[in-house]
């Protein structure tokens, strides 16, 4: 087993179901011999041809468009966003047709289509370049939306997207791409893709967290620990569908809850996951919901980027402020 | 200044409104493919009158007409073939037709009925397409899954006059040259975009120089001349079988009828612009050039009409014996297997439905 | 005074700034002689002209793109599309300029930009014409999102959002355009943009909703009446920023809270609202809160609308539920 | 098959490469006009040199470098009227720096600072802008208010030849046709979008031809030759600002550093190719004309650089000098007045600000 960062898995199970299934193609811009500005399509174009990994127009609204097209004539198209940021162009085609081809046509036409895109902050990128926009996604419905934080994760649900015969947006934490290094073996093993992860098992509080602010939140958890507060930690990962199982039955245990994202806070998935613990644990929960996010502001320049984000100082601050009340 | 690239736009057509050769007409205008392209024409536009009236007395929803819109329907259906892939926007009821589409079907799709779009038609048609112009990237999508596999097989698409204007369908006509993709785009032009001219729309003189921008073939065709409708349809499709690149091809053509059965043309167009279109329309076109040939007579048209209207008839009453769906059928096909989320709602509206009896 | 329907009221508003403010054009796709697909903006072009009030090319991002840039350079301009399900070409425009103009440039451009688009289902139209959207905008740093529910307020919040120096996505209930009438004096009086409106008061549940379920949400409230069940009833209808601050107070009187809106429930602005009052309100809660909202699927077509909707007998039923807690 | 439109596109040149006239030159081609352009393309370069250190030593965040197109950007800059209105993409340092915006402002946007943004150039000018292509809806819109006040104003917008496949691209220039704006396009056509070859962009043979899909006039020039460039600009201008409608402009040029500080060209395109552009640039005809004309010493080149470096030094020095923004610049410029909720979070984040010093 090889020791590899959360990049090189993506790109391991890509090259998996390529090698595996003739009816996936990876397309783009840029991710061909450039192998993609991060380079997660590295090597793929030289490996399995022009023909099935192939440089695009530049032309997101046409990446997502065409993708609905050539899914629904029985390819596996993986498409690549070249941030998540440049992904509006295409929402139209992602809501109006990806998401719908199989409820409008009562099964008779599938869009099984993936499409990734770097996404989040930290990486002192310029402008646009360090959005987070899972809750758009997730609002959607008829579409699967899925953030991996580790490499095992990352290649286990991205084995999961391609093969899913519905739509996937797949959006990979970029602050993380080379952050660590973990075994993952090529063994063509998916993960489910409605299922969250607990990572760490704690008492005295539930920090519920996903894409790169995991990082910060498994920070904070060990250092809570030595304080003597003990944190459960559930990487959401598939945040649409949300498996609210995992999450209520933690709270239920702990009585308390953090939840930590990076987009902005409004109108989040964090807001959805609080409803969700409100409407169905109210009577387990010992203190009020914490929320630590991103601000409801634009995502700064890098000047910035550092204070906007959620840090470990205010996750600890919000679990600490859980064990007050 | 050098001169470093050059464009010409040709205009087809063989049969003027009179029904008049302006030149020798190609070996699809036969007898026999003229009867059934009349008879496919005569039957879409005794269907459009009743859906009307349908949506008139309320037993139908919004309905978007065909009217005026026949031969350029029609030839698209007849020129492709089964294993082709159509990308409609709503109003190609010939074509689809013709590709075996059930009018029934149809009516149940303007009904607010989604099993409409589980059509009869091929498995590999796209369903209707109401945001504008997106289609035409379906299509492109298309073409390239087939160029991927080698197979000989076309993707069509259709688009309104108002809808190259938006960006996606430049996007799929760049990709399509590109890639030179099985690709062939028609672009409707009725003059009409809800209350918009064309005027407005666009400074080009004929849309399909918007081909030009994509580096690829593009022509203009008397869009009311099934004949000339016909021919470019062909040599488009032969060509890009052929693996020899997109056609984005403008057919000519007028909306005689209001925009949909919820829109009224008399608040921004005047009753002489609509007349001066009636007398070119395609049907009278057609008839008259088969009469000439003493190949159709005034029972000819008696008899067919009343075939159509029992077909129509029919279809009607199809379309009204259809059981309404069950409430499932708003979840059962969002994923290939529904998800826990869902299937707690699709309980609440069960209950819910029970409730209401 | 005259008594009016809401889209006369939006006619009125329009009208009024035109005759008072040189900067303001009205442009959008049929809205010139056509007087737009609903009649919204009819006789404004006859009465302004028509270099005030437009027909534009068929092009959404071009509707928004365009109005991003009249906006920076001086004018006012009121875009309209011709229904929110075909919104989404222009949200790159909307979220990636629109509302970061002024961040971007740290002051020096503004777009005082104001989008209109007929909302919501109810009125057996086409695919595509019945989207409940406000969350995708709601979740955006730097935009105002308004949604009026009675010809009084249409008048008063489209008078502020033309007068707003910022971008203001403008929500119209097509549902409520004719369904009742109310008397609205033409006085130029613009409604604050961040103030919820309490339509009802009551001692035992807080209704919280906006849009057309307002209608739905105000006949369960009479009902509920009835029963002995006395509601307090709150139109949102500026769904961004949000006044909780209305929302709290009615909470901590009623200790109940039941929302109701047409969009789909997950990651919907409703879960926002829960998410606060469990943030800030969990101690004054009596009862597990209540969403009725519209399900996490595809706005089905006419014939399966009424069954997508929440009806007043959902709302009653969850009221009746927070009070056998 | 009737023609119904022709099409030509013209290629405007005045100096070869080596700095010939191809034919007499324009009137704006005179001494003091071209040592003026000669300065700006050099001050550009050595500043563009710089910014690519300052990245390479920490200092400067990712930087899109102007190697090779100083003569486009050059020649938009000096064409247009300070009333006029730019909406650049993110490399036309030369245009902007011409029209008053600071090195230092440029160093400080690619710093990651939006006070960059704040510029001292017009106010009325757009940002950079990252997305690619929706610039081109900016200016139309800009124009459409200009045309509305009745402004001799032109609004003008750069878009590289990637950015031609977007949407936005298309919808903007047939909406600046259909009203006929004052707008003036331009598509510098550097061969490459990042790793993707024009080739692969598109099956024009010309960007030029795509204002053809919006029947607006269009040109191509060589972009290297800023005599050229200039006369095609300060033609395009007059045009629109007389109120004859918009204008497309392809100018063609070489991108000769990687995309950005974040790109390594040499994964992508052989060093031959790169060579074989090198000798096309701009500055080395310039400066033979003006040498071959006696207008220019290997003094004055000597004496040039020097200057340029010390502006850029001061410019350098400027940037890094400026004190950092505090927290409350994140939320002070969304809204005319902050919200509620804004200003709640706002206090958060000063206090966390204090609390990590
Ligand atoms: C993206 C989008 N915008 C707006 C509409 C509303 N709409 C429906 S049809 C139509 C006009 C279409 O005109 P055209 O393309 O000429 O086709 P025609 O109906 O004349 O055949 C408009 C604006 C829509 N369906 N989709
Ligand atoms: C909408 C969008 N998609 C993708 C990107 C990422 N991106 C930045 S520059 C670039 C290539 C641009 O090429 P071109 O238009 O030729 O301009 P050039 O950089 O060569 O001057 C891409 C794909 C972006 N900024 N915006
Ligand atoms: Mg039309
Ligand atoms: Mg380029």
């Amino acid at each position: 087993m090889a020791k590899m960062t959360l990049i090189d898995a993506i790109n391991m199970a890509m090259a998996h179901e390529l090698e595996n299934d003739d009816r996936v193609v990876v397309y783009g811009e840029d991710v061909g011999v450039n192998g993609g500005v991060f380079r997660a399509t590295i090597g793929l174009q030289e490996r399995f041809g022009e023909e099935r990994v192939m440089d695009t127009p530049l032309a997101e609204s046409m990446i997502a468009g065409m993708g609905v097209g050539m899914a629904a004539q029985g390819l596996r198209p993986v498409g690549e966003i070249q941030f998540s940021g440049f992904i509006y162009p295409g929402f139209d085609q992602i809501i109006s047709h990806a998401a719908r081809l199989r409820n409008r046509t009562r099964g008779r036409m599938t869009c099984p289509l993936v499409i990734r895109a770097p996404f989040g902050g930290g990486i002192h990128a310029p402008e646009h370049h360090s959005e987070s926009t899972e809750a758009l996604f997730a609002h959607i419905p008829g579409l699967r939306t899925v953030i991996p934080s580790s490499p095992q994760r990352a290649y286990g649900l991205l084995l999961a997207a391609i093969r899913c015969p519905d739509p996937v947006i797949f959006f990979e934490p970029n602050r993380l791409y080379r952050l660590t290094k973990q075994e993952v073996e090529d063994n063509g093993e998916a993960l489910p893709l409605d299922v969250c992860f607990v990572l760490r098992e704690g008492t005295d509080v539930t920090l519920i967290s996903w894409a790169p602010a995991m990082n910060e939140t498994l920070k904070a958890a060990a250092e809570l620990e030595e304080e003597g507060i003990s944190c459960e930690v559930i990487d959401v990962a598939t945040i649409a569908p949300l498996d609210m199982e995992t999450i209520l039955d933690s709270v239920a245990k702990t009585g308390r809850a953090v939840i930590v994202h990076e987009a902005p806070r409004n109108v989040g998935v964090g807001a959805e996951i609080a409803a969700n613990l409100a409407e169905h644990g109210i009577y387990d929960l010992r203190a009020p919901i914490q929320r630590v996010t991103g601000y409801d502001t634009v995502m700064p320049l890098a000047k910035m980027e550092k204070q906007y984000l959620p840090s470990t100082a205010r996750i600890k601050d919000a679990a600490r402020r859980t064990m007050e009340d | 200044m050098k001169t470093v690239a050059k464009f010409e736009i040709g205009f087809e057509q063989y049969l003027d409104p009179e029904g008049k050769p302006t030149k020798k007409l190609p070996r699809t205008a036969n007898k026999e493919e003229l009867l059934k392209l009349y008879r496919l024409m005569t039957l879409v536009r005794i269907f459009d009158t009743k859906a009307i009236a349908l949506q008139r007395t309320g037993k139908l929803g919004t309905y978007a007409s065909s009217l005026g819109h026949e031969a350029a329907h029609a030839a698209i259906g007849v020129a492709m073939k089964e294993k082709d892939c159509l990308a409609p926007m709503y109003r190609e009821y010939a074509a689809q037709i013709e590709r075996g589409v059930k009018m029934s079907e149809i009516l149940l799709y303007w009904g607010g009925d989604e099993r409409g779009s589980n059509f009869s038609g091929p498995a590999h048609d796209f369903p209707w397409c109401v945001p504008i112009a997106t289609q035409y990237l379906h299509a492109a999508g298309a073409a390239a899954a087939f160029k991927y596999r080698k197979e000989e097989r076309v993707a069509v698409t259709v688009i309104g006059d108002g809808g190259t204007s938006e960006g996606d369908f430049y996007e799929a006509i760049n990709a399509a040259g590109a890639w030179q993709l099985p690709f062939v785009g028609v672009v409707v032009n009725n003059k009409w975009a809800i209350s918009v001219p064309l005027e407005k729309q666009t400074a080009a003189e004929t849309l399909a120089q918007k081909g030009v921008a994509a580096g690829i073939e593009c022509v203009q065709v008397d869009g009311n001349d099934i004949v000339a409708m016909r021919e470019v349809m062909e040599k488009a499709l032969a060509k890009a079988r052929a693996g020899k690149g997109p056609t984005l091809i403008e057919a000519l053509t007028y909306r005689l009828h209001d925009h949909t059965t919820a829109d009224d043309a008399s608040r921004y167009r005047s009753d002489e612009e609509v007349k001066a279109h009636e007398s070119k329309e395609p049907l009278i076109r057609l008839r008259k050039y088969l009469m000439e040939q003493g190949w159709w007579t005034e029972e000819d048209e008696e008899k067919l009409i009343e075939e159509c209207r029992a077909e129509v008839d029919e279809a009607v009453s199809e379309y009204q014996n259809i059981e309404p769906p069950g409430v499932e059928d708003m979840f059962d096909y969002h994923f290939e297997e529904i998800t826990e989320p869902l299937a707690e709602q699709r309980e609440v509206a069960i209950r819910e439905a029970r409730r209401n009896g």
